[in-house]
């Protein structure tokens, strides 16, 4: 990489730290930053919003705890939710960990593993309404599980099936999108339409007008001219938009120092939206700081873009040799501050989390990985006319006459007489 | 009801109906609202249907398209204008790999009803990327439609067609052809109107078929009415539909003629030109007295406006293809080329 | 446009003015900002720098009048430059009525006015090198003309006889650019390029490495995802680049306001290109922003953007109607502030501009007028052949057995005869 | 000096010599300095010619496109790699509207020799937009040339070409076929090679000529000796320049043939296998004796990793495409379909 690159941080140092405003209209206190720096964090990563450090103590911030009140409240509720994060985040890496080994084992052609993001996804999902709607990139399987994806759902994709697993309007979320960075665009003008919804009819629009969508992209997205442009439309249009930029580190092999000058939370501040930097292992942090946002879009506030600060412990894909790019130290110096273990050490402590609940959590992993093995191994190829379906939503007469001409080549071949095509190419 | 009005007009007029027609139709671009669009299509629809359905958007249309499809995403029918087709380039990747595939990527869940108006083609004596012929790029691009009008009337019944059409939709205006007057009913009942992917038999004749569109489909007229001066007969086809293609048609008239001539502004090499030669070569070999002949646009950047008169095809041009078509030599020196363009 | 738009500028108003760090490790004083609302100059314009206030006072603000330390010397090359710099201005609205008044003519076929803009253009084209590079829009005809294009050299774009007038080489400036934005690209690759030679040799590199190159985008660019990139890209690469976003109230027909929700000079901080914004019609203040920042660029401190806060008093283009879509009490607030009359009105109180000096601009401005009629005037059409000429650099067997088609069926014509190409299609 | 190695090595050797010869020649991308890039075509560069010749770029294809550009105006030699065919959509206003025309645009005074690298095609399993065949949009753009490899030595030899060539190329790599192996000399001198504009006949053959290029060369190849069992002799060419395309030896070939069949996996619809067919009847028409054949990808959406073996044209769509040239009605089943990909 250039010499020139890491020097030259040009902002203002007092700016840093990033604690913007997080309401129309009302400032939040000085960020309370607890440091890290025992954990061998890797530089410029513990200027964040945290609650919970590395050991899990918990850290008081009241500009977050308000948005925490009810996990606060220590009620069965509060009690079912922290159960359910970390049975969330627990799952995730299970399901995780199992993809993995289906492609090691030759049954999915490729996976991006989500390993060290568990808390950056679960506690932004989980801030979530159901009629909120996702638009992700191809690495949320935390937050796709949260939505209501089935864990047969997620494989077709990765198996090459299919180029999507779910109906998004059945979860409120976007199947997976490829091009870094389209998807951005795509939330926004989505959170647009709630407006202009809210505005014309509020009462006969089923979320009220006030749901929000949520962007994720990653720390690379963000160089993406539609990832800026996004931000731009956002604030212009003032659209009930979250962005959760996920920055793990890396974009393949390129350093997020490639991407970002200066903190990433910072790159909304010059089109209008504010930012704000969490420490994206520290799920209760991630939790509140994406309720907040989440207010502001519901309440009329307009966009966000949440910085969570976080590590991508795998390689980018089961076909990324990361070795070739980042040293075992830094790895390692991430691994201790891994998301689960310091949510474990805080929920044991506060006694949320009993040896009985880790042993459900346990089988309930254990049984969804094995969900997603059988439903991975159950799914056959489709039949050869699947290609010319759903391409056209209306009757289109030319691919209707591919199809049947292929059908007809295929027929003289002997081996496969496709069934007839249900839309598309009618 | 019938009125007199410019092609520009009706598309507003069509616009104004699909807007009256379905609520969920918005219109989103530059300068759309408050000046009407630079050709002032949109002129009146933002004082009429408030600033929340007719939408002025920041200067970027990647951000119009994207935007645009996420309002698709959430039920709407959004209907974009490119203010120049030069200018369309740069929303590429969001048309390609998001629109034309959504609906195929989500197996059929996702519905992306959007309309991309584009003012297309030259001979308006305009600046450097306001002259563009993208067609082609558009039809090579599996999962979008692309349409072009050549009159008024079907500035309008096109327009509302292509916004009623449950796919994404290209839909090409021949700018140059802008101030064309014509009868217009705006309100023709879709149900019986001819649907959009249906090419139009714009004159009749016996000798040679001519292939064209949108602003062409003038030019090609003024050449059959001086070829048939000249005793040939030559039947004009106004394809409409750019993706799919109306073959039938076209082959239909060339099983007559065994004739074929296609004429377009975009440049030849790997343009709807040879997709249409080759398309009627394949169906029609034995019918074909001669190879089929295309007259297009060099193979150069879109020249500055003094000389966009030897880019864009023009009645001599025609009647040389016409010519070649015919096996006859090249005609005597016409009197004086035909001056193209507003 | 949406009614929420204006109701959610959420930048702390604290760091508005943006008066960022001017020059790596040192911070520059406070922004002096003049009050100028007596010109009854629209709300949210005067938060820039500024040096001359309307009626041609001159304020001080030792952050920049150390880069006009030569101007205020008040010797003999003092006053050249500040005569050259009320010349450039003079002459440059006198080329653009006369352009204006050839297409009114029927000459031209189209005019992008830059009327009420020489200030911005002046300014920060009189602080740049030989050796440096601009890559402009379509309305720097005050810049083209400063940097040795010739009056004869700007109207064949415009009459339509080529896409350019001019050897961007000659000059050091690229030639109008219409794809909104897409320069700003260019600008900073050409820039990175000035970097890497530098580091290889600069002794053999003929600016030494350290010159830069300037970027003029309007304020509706600004919207464009390539000049997002460029902006980051520049801060990665910490490229010798200059940003200049003239910032004259309209893209067409839509106001700033559905640009940028926050000022632009906001814009770049979040990539790691600190702003300013200045008073553009101020030719002073501009000169020595622009001063600043090609220094920080030429001893290795990177881009800048400069947001020059100024208006276009005529229409978009020749083909435009402004009356459409603002007021005339908008037009004359801006009238109010015009950039000549400002300066003039310091120039003579200081004694530079004597009626002796204002008599000689004003031939000048007549005659270059009267040479860039004449030049436009002598144009003459291009031969047929042109079209095949330059697209490409080596030989091309197809190209040129189209050429060679298209002549025989000119010749078929009777009317011309193209002559042979040369280059491009052999 | 030869040595064996895969397409992919020498496509790095190739890069590696052009490195060494001219030190203008730089090197721009994602993931191609210290990963070398995902498929390790750069491999080794970064560390030899160091981080200012071997740029490892933010993610942004235009920005990556628009600085190249900048660098070229100030007399670089770029070559940029676009990390999958289906990422270029999004820097395609850089390419088409600036890098095309910047040459005509300024009269001849910029040259930007910039070289765009493109791994392109599928039939390797992968994920959605890593399997594109986008060669007819570059194509059909004007001031472009556009290449194509299809052996291991010309990953080399036209790569150096095409870094060498003072205009803008972009350059089709077959990532289906980056593991063939085969006897390269990295070092060929350039000034006696063929020229990257001109064909290669890849097989000889009387009865029927099948135009490809890149990864379907091989699987052309295949077919002929299929087709040879059956007593059919097929002539293969490799194009190798889609833009501009060496009629001339496809019309030579087809004179003696009378039969034509292209070949490629991109869609159909205006496609180069239009063009070819296109051009080929103008040219050759009366010695044609049955309509030219193509072979292509549908005009759908790439598909799915599990079935682009009916996207990608395979042994047996290249043999009915030939017993359809020869005017013979389809073949009785064949034992079993080919598999395509890696
Ligand atoms: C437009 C585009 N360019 C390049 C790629 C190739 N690519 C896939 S993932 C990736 C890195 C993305 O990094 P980041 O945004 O940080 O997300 P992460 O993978 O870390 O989750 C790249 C370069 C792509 N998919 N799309
Ligand atoms: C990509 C692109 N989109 C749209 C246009 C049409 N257009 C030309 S100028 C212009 C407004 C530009 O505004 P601004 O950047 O503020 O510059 P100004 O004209 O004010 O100098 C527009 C929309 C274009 N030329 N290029
Ligand atoms: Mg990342
Ligand atoms: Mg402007």
């Amino acid at each position: 990489m250039p010499s020139t690159m890491g020097s030259k941080a040009r902002v203002d140092p007092s700016r840093a730290g990033t604690a913007r405003e997080h309401e129309a209209g009302e400032r939040t206190s000085t960020p309370a930053v607890h440091d890290d720096t025992d954990t061998g964090a890797p530089a410029g990563t513990d200027d964040v919003r945290r609650l919970l450090d590395r050991t899990g103590a918990r850290h008081p911030d009241p500009a977050l705890d308000r948005w925490l009140a009810d996990v606060d409240a220590g009620d069965e509720a509060a009690e079912t939710l922290l159960r359910r994060m970390y049975a969330d985040m627990v799952v995730s890496r299970r399901l995780d960990a199992e993809a993995t080994a289906l492609q090691r084992q030759g049954e999915l052609a490729l996976w991006p593993p989500l390993l060290g993001q568990e808390a950056a996804q679960v506690g932004s999902a989980r801030a979530l309404r159901d009629d909120d709607f996702v638009f992700s990139s191809y690495r949320e399987h935390a937050v796709a599980m949260i939505r209501g994806v089935r864990p047969e759902q997620v494989t077709p994709v990765w198996r090459g099936v299919a180029a999507s697993g779910w109906n998004p309007y059945d979860v409120g979320m976007a199947t997976p999108q490829v091009i870094i960075g389209a998807q951005a665009l795509h939330a926004v003008g989505y959170a647009f339409g709630i407006l202009c919804d809210a505005e014309r009819d509020p009462g006969r629009v089923p979320d009220g007008g006030t749901a929000a969508t949520v962007a994720y992209v990653g720390d690379g997205a963000m160089s993406q001219g539609d990832v800026s442009e996004a931000l731009l439309f956002a604030a212009t249009w003032s659209t009930p938009t979250v962005f959760v930029c996920q920055n793990n580190q890396w974009a393949i092999s390129e350093p997020v120092s490639l991407q970002a000058p200066v903190p990433l939370a910072e790159r909304g501040t010059g089109f209008g939206v504010p930012g704000v930097r969490v420490d994206g292992n520290d799920v209760l942090a991630v939790l509140a700081v994406t309720r907040e946002a989440l207010h502001r879009a519901r309440t009329g506030g307009g966009p966000t873009l949440i910085e969570a600060v976080t590590y991508r412990m795998g390689p980018h894909t089961t076909a990324d040799d990361p070795t070739r790019y980042r040293s075992t130290e830094e790895v390692e110096s991430w691994r201790r501050r891994d998301p689960i273990e310091r949510y474990a050490a805080w929920l044991r402590a506060r006694g949320t989390l009993t040896d009985a609940v880790e042993q459900e959590v346990r089988e309930t992993a254990d049984r969804t990985a094995a969900e997603l093995r059988a439903g991975c191994l159950a799914l056959t190829d489709p039949p050869a006319s699947r290609i010319f379906e759903h391409v056209y939503a209306e009757p289109h007469a030319a691919l209707a006459a591919e199809r049947d001409a292929y059908a007809d080549y295929l027929a003289t071949l002997g081996d496969e007489a496709p069934a007839e095509a249900e839309g598309g190419a009618r | 009801m019938t009125t007199t009005m410019t092609l520009a007009k009706a598309l507003g007029a069509g616009l104004r109906r699909a807007m009256t027609d379905d609520p969920s139709v918005m219109v989103l671009g530059e300068d759309i609202g408050r000046l009407g669009g630079v050709y002032r299509v949109t002129d009146g629809l933002q004082a009429e249907f408030g600033p929340r359905r007719v939408v002025d958007t920041p200067l970027a249309e990647s951000g119009i398209l994207g935007t645009a499809i996420g309002l698709a995403y959430r039920g709407y029918r959004p209907v974009v204008e490119i203010q120049f087709d030069g200018f369309v380039y740069v929303a590429f990747d969001q048309i390609v790999s998001q629109l034309a595939k959504m609906r195929a990527r989500t197996l059929g869940a996702v519905t992306l009803p959007v309309t991309i108006r584009i003012p297309v083609a030259g001979g308006i004596g305009a600046a450097e990327h306001h002259s563009e012929s993208p067609e082609a790029y558009f039809a090579h691009t599996a999962g979008l439609r692309v349409v072009s009008v050549a009159t008024p009337q079907d500035a309008a019944t096109v327009l509302r067609q292509a916004v009623a059409c449950d796919d994404p939709v290209v839909f090409f205006e021949p700018k140059r052809r802008y101030h064309v007057k014509g009868e217009v009913d705006p309100d023709v009942d879709l149900a019986t109107a001819d649907p959009m992917s249906a090419a139009r038999v714009a004159a009749h004749g016996d000798d040679v078929t001519l292939v064209t569109w949108g602003s062409q489909v003038a030019t090609a007229l003024d050449a059959a009415v001086a070829a048939s001066d000249e005793g040939v007969g030559v039947e004009v086809i106004d394809l409409r539909s750019l993706s799919p293609i109306d073959h039938d048609a076209v082959a239909a008239s060339v099983r007559r003629t065994g004739r074929l001539v296609v004429v377009h502004e975009g440049p030849r090499q790997a343009g709807l030109g040879a997709e249409a030669a080759a398309t009627i070569t394949e169906r029609c070999f034995e019918f074909l007295e001669a190879a089929p002949v295309r007259v297009t646009g060099h193979d150069v950047p879109y020249p500055p406006a003094k000389l966009e008169g030897h880019q864009v095809p023009d009645l001599d041009r025609i009647l040389d293809g016409v010519d070649r078509a015919l096996g006859r030599v090249a005609l005597p020196a016409r009197a004086q080329r035909t001056e193209v363009g507003a």
